[in-house]
């Protein structure tokens, strides 16, 4: 029986982010992960940072662990391969694996840094000039007016920093999805799901499948797929 | 002598502590300023004063004891002062960064501009690179853009030394960019825009 | 004993004129810039140094010598701490957050590095991360990674200064830090291969 998110002692906002977050989870040694459903903590996580609109780099996250949870979804569908546009499960999780070991460096990086700085809290130094030093003179050589025009040039071609902005408004709430789902289930008792997310973009389908996830563990839906890249029905599971 | 040490006259612990605010220190102290930071009382200030300026003395240290109008400070001794002249007197710079030339590009073709258009043209903080032009002369302050708002800079005569332009109008054309300021300023914000 | 300083040891003016230069200096000079600077050999300078370092250390003097940020420099005793902590603020180093160590952890370590490249490894957005950061000092642009591409960013001198870091070096080596992948791909399979 998986423990609800919100039993747990785990404040979200205080993490760094979806990484942050899942090795936390991962390396949590007194936590039993069979008893926990990481997945949905880390899901539920996204999905209140994409609300608020402050998730700027985790399309790649979620891409990894919409992947990771394709293997999950083989419990689903036993024998059966779902495919995710490509991307393979196996592939993912080792991705995703690489990521998290950086990540994890990089974290124990900052946390020697901090004790560093705290080791190094009686150390106190000037900064800046000494109050009766010589004022330091910086001349410059004589310079060609064609740089300039360069720099300039190089500014009006092409956009000098990648804004991963525009990626956010893109990514729809998990809960968008929960209630459309919920309102067709409603009105018509069953629906295609490939119909559904036919013309939405990847991110978009790889959410509104996490949706469907979620759905079906709530015992509100049921699935079926026929085969290997058939088309995904959705049941009411309360209609049947 | 060690030994002797071990019964530390206890100005001479005060001694250490001044000497280390005026190590740090950015502008000269002044004794009311010293006696509040230590805690102690001016006269043990002055007495541990005493003692610094027979330490930090010319001939005994490289390092001098002053004090000036504004209070106390540290300085070089005199028999260095041709070691500081070269170790102040910096090189001939051969160019400049490529955010400081970004920006001053941006202020010579756009200026009066201010900071915050700056970062929008460059997708980054100019603050840092602003600062830098100014200190060494080759931007100033051309005023505010309305009353209360962004400073705004503009190209000094050293620039146009530096650069050898007899006058803005020699910065080099841009034509195919679009000659006027303005066509220029809202083409470079579009860029910048743009998502990548 | 004045009289016997008469007969002086050489090395003793080149130390302390190397005092006065480290006295007015702004940031850590290296053996090659006192060699420079003073007109000397390098051995001599690291002599006048062995000479410096004695006179200038904990529980002697107010003033200590230190070996940060490849060069050297004079920092306030550790005994002064409180007494500078009342004289100055430490707007660099004061309220760093888990943001802003990370971030300087990437730069560290994979600079010059842009903030897409430190978004991917954090996971989330580098922006204000990075913008405090500049502001305080601890890393400054470094180019961009191709024309009109990122600007990327390096950790400065004053990076290894506040850490106390002689050099680079001393950062602990990034595969000690742990991040076996095998271990963490194995509890990641636990996780998803749970039946939901």
């Amino acid at each position: 029986m998986a423990v609800a998110v919100r039993e747990l002692p785990l404040d979200l906002d205080a993490f760094e982010g979806p990484f942050d977050l899942l090795l936390t989870l991962v390396l949590r040694e007194e936590l039993e992960l069979r008893d926990v459903d990481v997945a949905e903590i880390v899901l539920a996580f996204v999905d209140s940072r994409l609300e608020r609109g402050d998730l700027e780099a985790c399309g790649e996250f979620l891409v990894l662990v919409a992947a990771l949870l394709e293997l999950k979804a083989r419990g689903l569908f036993p024998g059966e391969e779902l495919d995710l546009e490509g991307l393979d499960p196996e592939d993912a999780a080792e991705e995703l694996a690489e990521r998290l070991a950086a990540y994890r460096r990089f974290r124990a990086a900052a946390g020697w840094l901090e004790e560093r700085l705290a080791a190094e809290s009686d150390r106190y130094f000037r900064l800046g000039a000494a109050p009766l030093a010589p004022v330091p003179a910086r001349p410059l050589a004589q310079q060609d007016p064609v740089q300039l025009a360069v720099a300039l040039r190089a500014l009006a071609a092409a956009r000098p920093e990648p804004s991963l902005r525009h990626l956010v408004l893109s990514y729809p709430p998990l809960a968008r999805f929960l209630d459309r789902f919920r309102s067709l289930l409603a009105s018509r008792g069953r629906f295609a799901f490939d119909n559904e997310v036919d013309r939405m973009t990847r991110v978009e389908q790889i959410v509104a499948f996490l949706a469907l996830l979620e759905l079906r563990k709530r015992n509100e839906a049921r699935i079926a797929q026929a085969g290997p890249f058939e088309p995904i029905t959705v049941w009411n599971a309360s209609a049947s | 002598m060690e030994r002797l040490r071990l019964v530390e006259n206890p100005v001479d612990r005060l001694a250490r502590t001044i000497e280390a605010l005026l190590v740090i220190a950015s502008k000269p102290l002044t004794i009311a300023e010293l006696a509040a930071v230590t805690e102690e009382e001016t006269e043990r200030v002055e007495t541990a004063l005493g003692l610094i300026a027979g330490r930090f003395r010319e001939g005994r240290s490289g390092v001098v004891l002053e004090h000036v109008a504004g209070g106390y400070a540290f300085r070089a001794a005199r028999e260095a002062a041709e070691a500081c002249a070269r170790l102040v007197e910096r090189p001939v710079q051969r160019g400049l960064t490529q955010a400081s030339l970004e920006t001053l590009a941006v202020v010579a073709y756009l200026g009066p501009v201010s900071r915050p258009e700056i970062a929008r043209i460059r997708g980054v903080a100019a603050d840092s690179a602003v600062a830098g032009l100014v200190e060494r002369g080759l931007i100033a302050e051309a005023g505010r853009d309305r009353e209360g708002g962004a400073v705004r800079y503009e190209t000094t005569p050293l620039f146009e030394r530096v650069f050898g332009l007899a006058d803005h109008s020699e910065l080099p054309d841009l034509d195919e960019l679009g000659g006027e300021v303005e066509e220029l300023r809202s083409r470079l914000e579009d860029v910048a825009r743009r998502p990548a």
